[in-house]
């Protein structure tokens, strides 16, 4: 049982994040807001990937094989709203 | 045989005809229940060629329809519904239940432990699993023909699928929903297979190329299908419960699901036409009796197209109303997307320089997908350029281009592996004479229904019209008399494979002279495939430099006592 | 009857017959790509059969200078293309200033065309020759596109947006009209006809179609009959009382602040938007209280509104 | 539930099918990363399009919400210890672990549909009782949020019945097998973990 630490301190982090995206959610931080709420997701995520999930100690292929979901979900957003963000800027 | 119609690909060496000392997987049982009930890849590939073979005909009774309507502008075979019916489950059927599934599910499967020294996949219930999975989804599909089909095209499009139809959209919604489990599950097994079971020395530089098609092949299922299932739930739901996500009289966005459709849609054609890539790199070598000629770009090319496949989406949606900044983008990833299809192309046709070619039924199979791939692939190519894609997008322009490819080229390369690997399967040799007539009359019959519908397509004919203008009757007949050609080339080897199931010569275990480790083991292989771990020290398409007076050999070790 | 084969349909704009030449140079290229495919293996296959006597020693395996070659000059010749027909393609997506704007109301299945002038049309698109038309168009129920295979133009249109195409036509005569997106039933009937005519004819054809009165005049009518007096003020001077309503006046084509202090451009689309779906976008300083007009009004009844208010002036008054 | 001795025919070693087995789970996730991914596609898609889709989300219960993030957040790492627990032999310990891990899955089940409860009483459900929804982009909110939790709430349980096939072998915790099912169980409620983290955000706290 020598990862127990790690998992302590991770969940610990995890809920102190939760407390900063409650808090963060609240204060007037106008179009800023989102881009906060979602790096504090991100964050959370990779502490859940990387410790929780174990990644810290796999193989490069296993790495692979998770993050490839999140890398195709990206080319997804990114193309998609590369439309949805600069539709009729040519006018009407 | 008269000579004639003995191969000289084939080796002459005579094969007792007596049964096998060590019992075949056809020979492991013959109960209903030893088929339904198997875990073996080998029956399992049997049970989706059924599966597939079936659909197939569905689908091509759907086409006879529609080709048959066609003759004459007016509506007289069919009401304009019945007309929109026929073409959506022609699309439906033809893409999710044979063009997805043909090659990877059959000779995927069938292949791919055996081309990597395996005794199975790495989940051989998954992989059952997967096959019921399909059935169930083509239970579905059935269930809506006799529901009266469905009238949205295969591409479901908002709101029309959502809100307007009068067709059992739910119903088809749900068969490719279900169906899209089944790709998801073979994807999992076949890249959990390619990277934990290759055997030893079967290392990455020596995988045949037909298991780096399948790979790159098994990560667009898995990586594209998921959008796929999601999408389709959204539209469901708005469908049912009046939910509202895509439908703009409640604010949503009908582009969106434009966007997630082809997100899958669009790899989906590389899912069809990376494995006949695969399957026409080994016809090609094994036709010419030589090594590939530049092994690691033909390779890396099939890795290249799975993933910049999954960038060019959009070129789908030109005209859709997307922002013009997206298309130019899109049009240019298209480009880049063309430049390692070209590659195959052009070093399928070097590795012919200085071979020693027998032209057969499979190479003439595979001759087949290369000419109407490079003209399917390159009329792709026109219409990446945005300005003549405006004019050309939805007509049959791109019905016949996207035809050359999947049908022309996957369909052609689905019959040649038929042919090459049916010695393999069933352990029988067919009349060569015959494969060569069916695969020329496939290639004419199908040049003759789609060429002409690129000069349609050019003059302003749409896509999906029942009735159409006077003009262009002497094309649409040219076209039905080309399909009616076509339909008699398809039904063609059923019946001289048939025929050899019974009365063929025994193939023995390497008819062709070739290389890959399937051709180590007894035709048709026993239930564990090998008898001992295979070892393999050479690399792939090792064919003696001496041509076909060399000794033929395989990627398997000598050193080995087997 | 000869079979109209290789031969290129009519050309009734400039822009067609940029992209016919487009078209045929691509099919040029495709001929010069696909050639070394066909000939080479035609000859291999002829030269290298099985049985024959040829030179078959030093066989390549591969070469990295011939794989460079084959990807990358292809690619470069494609490129030039890319830069050639995006270029087309911007623009036929930039219509000018001076184009006359036609509203397209397209809906299961049939097209309806209303002129500025207030002329209706079903199903056939009268044009004068040589002047640039844009065509403002939307849909009623499922995506449709119009498309004119003689100007070789074509344009999904959707519902509850604006989607645009434009054209000169220089050519007079009868051209087809056809629907290019699946859209149910009728769908391949759902066409009709683009007659260009010379000014004069144009002008003689409209009034003689006859328009009780203009658009704007239909949408100032409208505009009382629906009471938006009541909360715009009876001249859409914006109202006090009894519920604050933005004023209309002069609000085309300007900037508007919204209540999450962005801003939006009053075009068509916000015009739209503001009475089908009026939460969408709400103008900073005002109540959500307008109620969607979504299910009352048809999209020509929304153009006629659109264009009293673009008649009430604004930044782009045309 | 196949153990120790069971290495299939196909694998060389059993450390190999291991492997397989922990790879193939990766590989399952990540299509289930893209599933929701098509949500969130729509979440931010509508998002863009309408200026005031967040305000809706203003009526969310977004304390419940964050107490089933709190919720999630430990199971969690109660999961991740179990998994530590087995691997070091502590059966009984891991016992525990999975129990309490199985006990907050229920929590946050419970919790969620009170919350479904709440929201119908408020007139807030699309369709079933809506007299509270004002306008289209509010509705269009609460219709993906009711698809997106839905589908997050049938994820959950699916990964309650994959952990609560654990309990009942659970005295052969020990073997190595058990420890890698119980391995990739853990893995599936971990991703389930990581939807919520970003669904939280998208529903409940964008004003």
């Amino acid at each position: 049982m020598k990862n127990v630490r790690p998992i302590l301190y991770a969940w610990f982090a995890l809920l102190t994040l939760l407390a900063l995206t409650i808090g963060a959610s609240f204060a007037p931080l106008g179009p800023v807001l989102p881009f906060v709420s979602y790096a504090i997701a991100i964050a959370k995520t990779v502490l859940i990937i990387w410790l929780f999930m174990e990644m810290k100690t796999r193989d490069g292929l296993q790495r692979i094989a998770l993050g490839v979901g999140f890398a195709w979900l990206f080319i997804l957003l990114l193309l998609s709203f590369a439309d949805i963000l600069t539709r009729g800027w040519l006018g009407a | 045989m008269s000579p004639s119609q003995v191969n000289p690909r084939m080796s002459q060496e005579a094969v007792p005809d007596t049964p096998e000392e060590r019992r075949s997987y056809l020979a492991e049982g013959h109960s209903l229940r030893s088929w339904l009930l198997t875990t073996d890849h080998k029956r399992i590939a049997i049970l989706f060629m059924v599966a597939i073979t079936f659909f197939f005909f569905c689908g091509g009774v759907a086409a006879a329809l529609i080709r048959l309507d066609l003759l004459t502008p007016a509506p007289d075979l069919m009401s304009n519904d019945g007309y929109n019916r026929a073409f959506s489950l022609h699309g439906i059927i033809m893409v999710w239940f044979f063009l997805i599934p043909s090659i990877p599910t059959t000779f995927g499967n069938f292949l791919l432990p055996l081309m990597i020294g395996a005794k199975d996949l790495a989940f051989p219930r998954l992989n059952l699993a997967s096959w019921y999975i399909f059935v169930l989804g083509g239970l579905f599909t059935l269930i809506t023909v006799v529901a009266g089909g469905v009238d949205t095209g295969w591409t479901f499009y908002t709101p029309f699928s959502s809100t307007y139809s009068n067709g059992a959209v739910f119903l088809a919604i749900t068969a490719v929903f279900i169906s899209g489990f089944s790709s998801i599950l073979t994807g999992i097994n076949f890249i959990v297979t390619v990277h934990k079971l290759r055997c030893p020395g079967m290392t990455w530089g020596r995988l045949p190329l037909f298991v780096w098609s399948i790979y790159t092949t098994a990560i667009i299922f898995v990586l594209a299908t998921p959008v796929l299932t999601i999408t389709l739930v959204l539209v469901a739901l708005e469908r049912v419960f009046g939910l509202g996500i895509f439908d703009p009289a409640l604010g949503g966005d009908p582009i969106l699901f434009q966007h997630l459709f082809w997100f899958y849609s669009h790899p989906a054609v590389y899912i069809m036409v990376l494995p006949a890539m695969g399957v026409v790199s080994e016809l090609i070598t094994n036709a010419a009796h030589k090594q590939i000629f530049g092994y690691w770009f033909v390779a890396g090319s099939a890795i290249a197209i799975g993933v910049i496949g999954f960038m060019v989406w959009g070129h789908h949606m030109f005209v859709s109303g997307q922002s013009p900044y997206a298309s130019a983008i899109f049009s240019f990833l298209s480009i880049v997307v063309a430049v390692p299809s070209a590659i195959k192309v052009y070093n399928w046709t070097a590795t012919l320089h200085k071979g020693e070619i027998v032209i057969d039924g499979p190479l003439l199979y595979a001759l087949g997908f290369i000419g109407l791939f490079t003209i399917g692939g390159l009329t792709g190519v026109m219409l990446a350029m945005i300005a003549a894609d405006v004019h050309l997008t939805d007509t049959y322009f791109v019905v016949a281009h996207f035809h050359f490819i999947m049908v022309g080229g996957s369909v052609s390369a689905y019959f040649g592996a038929l042919h090459f690997w049916w010695p393999k399967i069933t352990g029988r040799l067919y009349n060569d004479m015959w494969a060569r007539l069916a695969a020329l009359l496939i290639f004419f019959g199908f040049v003759m229904t789609f060429a002409p519908q690129f000069v349609m397509g050019y003059e302003g004919m749409p896509r999906r019209y029942h009735v159409y203008p006077q003009v262009f009757q002497p094309l649409m007949v040219m076209s039905s008399v080309g399909s009616s050609v076509l339909a008699v080339a398809y039904v063609l080897p059923f019946f001289y494979l048939f025929w050899s199931l019974r009365y063929g010569k025994p193939a023995g275990p390497n008819p062709w002279g070739a290389t890959g480790l399937e051709w180590t083991t007894p035709s048709p292989p026993p239930k564990d495939n090998f008898e001992t771990v295979p070892v393999v020290d050479k690399e792939a398409y090792c064919y003696p430099e001496q041509g076909r007076a060399g000794e033929p050999q395989t990627q398997q070790a000598e050193s080995v006592d087997a | 009857m000869t079979l109209p084969v290789f031969f290129i349909p009519v050309e009734a704009s400039a822009h067609a017959g940029q992209v016919d030449l487009l078209i045929w140079t691509l099919a040029l290229l495709v001929a010069l790509l696909a050639a070394p495919v066909f000939v080479l293996s035609a000859i291999y296959l002829l030269r290298f059969r099985y049985g024959r006597r040829a030179d078959r020693s030093k066989a390549q395996r591969g070469s990295v200078w011939l794989e460079v070659s084959w990807s990358v000059i292809p690619f470069l010749l494609v490129m030039g293309f890319y830069v050639w027909s995006t270029k087309l393609f911007f623009e036929q997506q930039s219509p000018p200033d001076d184009a006359m704007t036609i509203n397209v109301v397209a809906k299961q299945w049939m097209w309806k065309f209303q002129h500025p002038s207030g002329t209706r049309e079903i199903n056939e698109l009268h044009v004068p020759l040589g002047k640039p038309i844009r065509l403002t168009m939307t849909s009623q129920d499922v995506i449709h596109s119009l498309y004119l295979p003689a100007l070789r133009i074509k344009q999904d249109v959707l519902p509850g947006r604006y989607t645009q195409e434009w054209f000169v036509a220089d050519k007079t005569g009868v051209f087809p009209l056809r629907c290019a997106e699946f859209c149910g039933t009728d769908h391949s009937v759902m066409g009709g006809r683009l007659i260009v005519q010379t000014p004069a004819d144009f002008a003689r054809w409209q009034a003689q179609a006859g328009a009780d009165r203009s658009l704007a005049a239909s949408g100032r009518e409208l505009f009382d009959r629906l009471g938006c007096a009541g909360c715009h003020g009876s001249n859409a001077q914006g109202s006090e009382s009894p519920i604050r309503a933005p004023p209309l006046v002069g609000l085309y084509g300007r900037p508007v602040p919204l209540s999450d202090g962005t801003f939006a451009k009053a075009d068509d689309q916000y015009i739209h938007d503001s009475i089908m779906l009026p939460n969408k976008q709400i103008a900073a300083g005002y109540e959500p209280r307008m109620p969607p007009f979504g299910n009352v009004l048809d999209e020509e009844q929304v153009a006629q509104l659109e264009a009293y208010i673009r008649s009430l002036g604004g930044k782009e008054d045309k | 539930m196949p153990d120790a001795r069971a290495v299939q025919p196909q694998f060389p070693t059993l450390e190999r099918q291991n492997d397989a087995d922990h790879f193939g789970m990766l590989l399952f996730l990540s299509t289930e990363v893209l599933i929701f991914g098509g949500v969130f596609a729509v979440a931010f898609t509508l998002r863009a399009e309408h200026a005031d889709y967040a305000q809706a989300s203003k009526q969310m219960h977004y304390w419940i919400g964050g107490i089933n993030t709190g919720v999630l957040l430990t199971s969690s790492a109660l999961v991740a210890l179990m998994v530590e627990a087995v691997r070091a032999g502590r059966a009984k310990l891991a016992g525990w672990l999975l129990g309490g891990t199985i006990a907050l899955g229920l929590v946050f089940l419970a919790l969620k549909f009170t919350e479904y409860a709440l929201e119908y009483r408020d007139g807030v459900v699309p369709i079933l009782s809506d007299a509270n929804l004002h306008g289209g982009v509010e509705r269009l909110f609460m219709d993906l949020y009711f698809v997106a939790t839905g589908l997050h709430a049938l994820h959950v349980t699916v990964g309650l019945c994959l952990l609560g096939s654990l309990l009942w072998p659970f005295g052969r915790a020990r073997r190595e097998r058990t420890a890698v099912f119980a391995g990739n169980a853990a893995l599936y409620w971990h991703l389930v973990d990581i939807v919520w983290v970003f669904l939280y955000p998208t529903l409940y706290l964008a004003r």
